[in-house]
């Protein structure tokens, strides 16, 4: 997809656990099934180590969107990590949208490291979520502006 | 600030041809902390690993950011690169920039600022990494496999011939698995058992392989090298150390009604059973379902009539707790239900049947001792008409998305054995395609139909309607010849799709090893490592880990030991840098993170600390880093923030962020 | 239209995708039509992805096929060549104000036990 | 309970008999019909088009007609209940759809889908229970052979319809059995009778329905039931004589003991 000044370019960080779904975004490369370049990955040991200050921190410095891929509920490698960032994500997501900040705009989807189907479809659908929604408004921090 | 050089890859044309690498130089050479940025063809080549020797010697580096392949592929090697040259491994960071950038995206534009942006996050990273020292932790010297099929046992055998303790964990009460199911095996037409019973006796004999059978596996802790696992042995309720092996128990029990799960359920057996002549060890067990002793509390003829005095209705199932420093999972398959497929009228008639169950009817020890019979009414069939692909190749919700593999090679083999035997049945084949990728296998193939005549017929079928007169009416499609055929069977034999053994998902999860959407465990790296899982210390052999036939199960069960024994072989393994940190000062003692903590790895002690110049004994967290394995679920659940996670501490992490938004 | 855009209107308006088709004639096993038709149901998908349109709208299986959905039921691959069948028909149906059933002769197809639904569905089929 | 109930426009005419045996076999059992006002033809065939609408608003009136009373929807006949619950799942599950017909719709509050659709034999299972619905019986089929014939509007597509397991059947089996009759269970019964293809070509409609009779014959039935006045039209151009074909109301009213009440009215 070439460049176009004027069309919406959002920033969106996804965090994905090292065991399945880093290694599924690695098969979703090796498969060569694209997704839009919009997306950023940053690589965490579980999706439990995602603080939600991460996520606010992103939001702050305006992202657009954020997602969390963990490991299918049952499949942690540490048995019980995406159980927590469940739980966690829930609450957080719940705040944000309390804050304007769109549901859409916040996403947890559980990929193991076979899925890079999964992962390349997750990340499209997600992306032109966040296109439909625009640029984040809330939350940003006005001194990162130009 | 760190003193940083960027190492651009190349990768060939794999990342070159969508980004512009000498543009990506440029840019990261502005950022704040990067004294020296390249791109090279290969990084990963010696000479490429050499560019960050010479690189970190004369302008000295303290870190190096790569930007290639995914860390799975390379981090080790540069960070061993970093050390020869005298840095710390954990200086290094990647950014991945192929598989995640260059591999995705098609526009040069988009994917070099994509690229940019990955390696200014890692280089904001490294701009924070600590040197971190490995620790060290011991190896237990013994593996544990789980299944007795012929990938336990083979790589059971492999482990203990190279001097290592392997115990078996098979859930039924004979190892030999599948494979002892079979009648003959393709393309050889060996005898399965012939071939398998002396491994399994080579096995129950072997000095170093204990066995249990009729156990399961019942809890796992630990990791890598030093694993601990509770086996449930099952109450067998007959003493194995009085037990002669005799069968007259099995004769005389009065409760014959149960269904031979060996015979796939064709048959029935007694309560107290060995599910087949061969098995090992030859012990039976009694099926306290079925046992009218355990159902009535009357009955007891076969402790009556046991010379030996092994019949014991008290005993309990009883938990082995052992060390491990390797697990094999070996667990196999099984062939899926066919309620989805009752157009096939698998369930409406008993003349339709799949292949494992005609394995069984072709044995001499089955149901019909080895005779071709229908088993509605035992007459010997006249047309046999074989179904390939069911529940097979389905991307539907009904069955399977995969090949099952081995279906075209066992059919072939079916189609030519009873061509051979009974010369006056007709056999035909419906097939999609006949995949014979394999030595010899082709040529058996063509075998069956230039020899042996077994006419090969190209489409599905859609129905298989019995009718009135016991026969099965087949209609089918025959695509070369654009017809649709109708045509009457006296059995129907369908190949069935094979899927992991339904245990294998409480196993996987008991093992944290990850496992796919079909229940098949999944590898380290699906060409590289194909015979580990990424759970360190957890390998994988046979069908569990993907469809495979005996002669491949057999060389994965090799790989599976061998990589097992190179683990035995360690006295000591670095463990994991990357473990949790309390800061101390700002602990508070709350216990929230021992609560979260999945290893049992935190602690608490009351220790004298010097907050600003206030001494005093404070109750605070202690990361016992030997267990832990780096999750970082404290981290987050700490209230006050004490808890901190050395390789992807808060301050890293969100350096990331900032330099992807920014 | 080209034939390009009469096999995009097919896929449009089945929402099939000929391309998940392994081609594996189970379709052509089931369907109970299958003597009638002269393209045969499996056959469908190679005359959609190919854009032989005009075969397709001149062939007689439009209008042998029950939309009894067998071969949608069966298909391993979620292919639905019943549906696709019947995007053809729609197309010509569309096009032509479908010529197959005209109000004159339904007089002598009438019987005394014929039921209403009988000549709802099939001008609902045959007729725009 | 009290159900919406939609007869269609066969059971208003040729098939009276379906729908009044229905309605008095209800009443014995304790629920009530209520018929919805003004409903229009369903169209008898589910329209396959993704982009058809227009015929599907009839069926999206009848469901939101139901919605507005807070009932389920009991239907009888085959077609009327395979095209009203197919337009039910697709306004239910397909946004444009949805989007579209609510569009042309314009209601005070839009539909998608929140009706429960059940067919009459769906209550008995699964509301009555065919235990109770035994102990109702007062005049058991004792002794009569019957064979049940599906057809394919009930099953296919089995993920949409969610009748019964769409290549093995057995709720017409198990409803035969609580009437205290033996089922035939032959393979064809969920085979194609040839639809509304018997208007043009009789002949095909007519050897679809041989394959199908010769079929339960074989197997030893007596007779058919079927839920779908078009499936039993074509059905009796094949063996009417030798197999009469009965809608399965019929026989409900029969062991229930209101078949000559419900004949008088």
């Amino acid at each position: 997809m070439p460049l176009n000044e004027n069309e919406f370019r959002p920033k969106i960080v996804a965090f994905c656990c090292n065991w399945c779904s880093y290694a599924g975004a690695d098969l979703a490369g090796s498969s060569r099934l694209s997704y839009p370049a919009d997306v950023k990955i940053i690589k965490v040991p579980c999706s439990c180590r995602v603080n939600p200050m991460f996520i606010l921190r992103a939001f702050e410095k305006g992202a657009d969107g954020v997602i969390l891929c963990g490991c299918h509920p049952g499949d942690c490698h540490y048995s019980t990590g995406n159980y927590y960032a469940r739980r966690r994500m829930t609450l957080l997501f719940s705040m944000l949208d309390y804050l304007g900040i769109e549901k859409g705009r916040t996403r947890v989807e559980w990929v193991s490291a076979a899925e890079g189907v999964k992962f390349s479809q997750t990340m499209n659908e997600f992306v032109e979520k966040i296109r439909s929604l625009g640029e984040n408004v809330r939350l940003g921090d006005l001194r990162c502006k130009n | 600030m760190q003193r940083i050089g960027v190492f651009v890859c190349h990768c060939g044309s794999n990342i070159a041809a969508t980004v512009d690498v000498k543009k990506v130089v440029e840019v990261v050479s502005k950022e704040p902390g990067v004294c020296h940025a390249e791109d090279y063809p290969y990084m990963c080549s010696e000479a490429g690993q050499m560019k960050i020797l010479e690189a970190v010697k004369e302008k000295n580096l303290s870190g190096v950011v790569v930007c290639s392949c995914s860390p799975r592929m390379h981090e080790a090697t540069f960070r061993k690169a970093a050390e020869r040259a005298g840095l710390n491994p954990y200086m290094v960071e990647i950014a991945n920039i192929r598989e995640h950038c260059s591999w995705i995206h098609k526009d040069m534009e988009e994917a070099t600022e994509k690229a940019v942006i990955l390696a200014r996050a890692a280089i904001a990273k490294v701009n924070l990494n600590t040197p971190l020292k490995a620790g060290e932790s011991r190896v237990t010297k013994r593996a544990l496999v789980i299944g007795g099929g012929i990938a336990g046992i083979q790589t059971a055998l492999d482990i203990a011939d190279a001097g290592y303790e392997v115990d078996i964990v098979e859930k039924t009460p004979s190892i030999g698995g599948r494979m002892s199911q079979l009648d003959k095996t393709f393309p050889t037409l060996d005898c399965s058992a012939c071939i398998l019973t002396p491994k399994m006796v080579e096995a129950a004999a072997h000095e170093k392989i204990n066995i249990y059978t009729y156990s399961e596996v019942d809890k796992v802790t630990g990791f890598v090298g030093d694993f601990t696992v509770d086996i449930r042995k099952k109450a067998r309720s007959v003493n194995s150390d009085k037990c002669t092996g005799c069968g007259v128990c099995q004769e005389k029990c009065p409760s014959k009604k149960s269904l031979n799960e060996f015979n796939r359920g064709l048959n029935t057996r007694s309560a107290i059973y060995t599910p087949f002549a061969q098995a090992i060890p030859n012990v039976p067990v009694i099926d306290r379902d079925a046992c009218i002793k355990f159902k009535t509390g009357k009955c007891g003829v076969c402790e009556k009539v046991c010379q030996a005095g092994a019949i014991d209705y008290n005993q309990q199932d009883e938990i082995i707790t052992e060390k491990y420093g390797a697990i094999v999972v070996a667990t196999g398959f099984d062939t899926i239900k066919l309620d989805n497929y009752d157009e096939y009228a698998y369930n409406q008639s008993k003349d339709v049947i799949t292949s494992l169950e005609l394995e069984r009817i072709m044995n001499a020890a089955g149901p019909t001792k080895g005779h071709l019979e229908r088993l509605s009414d035992g007459k010997a069939p006249k047309e046999m008409v074989f179904i390939q692909c069911v529940g097979s190749r389905c991307s539907d919700t009904r069955g399977k998305s995969y090949c099952s593999k081995i279906c075209c090679m066992y059919t072939a083999k079916h189609a030519m054995l009873i061509r051979d035997k009974y010369p006056d049945v007709n056999v035909t084949v419906f097939y999609i395609d006949v995949r014979t990728p394999g030595k010899n296998f082709d040529e058996f193939y063509r075998r069956a139909v230039e020899e042996y005549g077994v006419n090969y017929v190209k489409g599905q079928v859609g129905k298989v309607a019995p009718l009135p007169n016991g026969k099965l009416l087949v209609q089918g499609s025959d695509l070369l010849d654009n017809k649709q055929i109708l045509k009457e069977a006296d059995m129907v034999v369908l190949a069935t799709a094979i899927e992991p053994e339904a245990s294998v998902r409480k196993i996987a999860t008991m093992l944290t090893a990850s496992i796919d959407t079909n229940n098949f465990l999944t590898e380290a790296h699906p060409k590289l490592r194909p015979v580990e899982s990424p759970t360190a210390g957890v390998f994988l052999s046979g069908v569990c880990q993907g469809p495979k036939d005996i002669p491949e199960t057999v060389a994965q069960a090799g790989a599976a030991a061998v990589k097992a024994i190179g683990l035995l072989a360690k006295d000591k393994l670095t463990t994991n840098p990357c473990t949790a940190k309390p800061d101390e000062l700002l602990c508070n003692g709350c216990s929230q993170c021992a609560n979260v903590c999945p290893y049992g790895a935190i602690t608490y002690e009351n220790k004298e600390v010097n907050d600003h110049g206030i001494r005093e004994t404070r109750r605070v967290a202690q990361v016992n880093s030997a267990l832990c394995q780096g999750c970082g679920a404290c981290t987050v659940t700490c209230p006050s923030g004490a808890m901190d996670l050395q390789g992807f501490s808060n301050r890293q992490i969100i350096a990331e962020v900032d330099a992807i938004c920014r | 239209m080209s034939h390009r855009d009469y096999s995009g209107k097919i896929k449009e308006i089945s929402g099939v995708n000929p391309y998940k088709c392994m081609k594996c004639g189970k379709c052509s096993a089931t369907c109970p039509s299958f003597n009638e038709m002269d393209i045969k149901p499996h056959q469908f998908v190679s005359y959609v992805l190919n854009g032989d349109i005009e075969a397709l709208a001149e062939s007689k299986s439009l209008w042998k096929c029950l939309s009894c959905f067998a071969c949608v039921e069966r298909c391993p691959r979620d292919v639905k060549p019943g549906k696709l069948i019947d995007a053809a028909r729609q197309i010509v149906v569309r096009e032509r104000g479908g010529d197959y059933l005209s109000a004159d002769e339904i007089p002598e197809l009438l019987d005394e036990e014929l039921p209403q639904q009988l000549l709802v569905s099939a001008f609902r089929r045959y007729k725009r | 309970m009290k159900y919406s109930y939609y007869p269609g426009c066969t059971l208003k005419n040729k098939a009276k008999v379906l729908d009044r045996y229905a309605r008095s076999c209800a009443e014995v059992l304790g629920f009530e019909l209520e018929e919805i006002e003004n409903w229009q033809c369903c169209g008898g065939v589910y329209p396959l088009g993704n982009d058809e609408i227009a015929t599907k608003l009839s069926s999206v009136r009848v469901l939101n007609e139901a919605k507005e009373k807070g009932q389920e929807l009991v239907t009888v006949c085959s077609a009327c209940h395979h095209v009203i619950k197919r337009v039910n799942d697709d306004m239910k599950n397909v946004e444009d759809i949805r989007t579209r017909a609510n569009n042309y719709m314009s209601l005070s509050e839009p539909y998608s889908g929140e009706t429960t659709v059940l067919h009459y034999l769906e209550v008995l299972r699964d509301k009555i229970g065919f235990d109770k619905l035994k102990e109702k019986v007062v005049n058991p089929l004792t002794g009569k052979k019957i064979g049940a014939y599906y057809g394919c509007l009930l099953l296919r597509p089995g993920s949409v319809m969610a009748f019964d397991n769409p290549e093995n059947p057995k709720i017409m089996e198990d409803f035969i059995r609580a009437l205290g009759a033996e089922p035939v269970v032959y393979p064809y019964r969920n085979e194609c009778c040839g639809g509304y293809i018997s208007l043009k070509e009789k002949e095909m409609a007519k050897s679809m329905c041989d394959t199908i009779t010769e079929s339960a014959k074989g197997f030893g039935a007596d007779m058919l039931i079927t839920a779908c006045p078009l499936c039993m039209y074509n059905l009796n151009k094949s063996a009417k004589e030798t197999l009469p074909v009965y809608y399965f109301t019929e026989l409900l009213a029969e062991a229930l003991g209101v078949k000559e009440e419900a004949d008088e009215e």
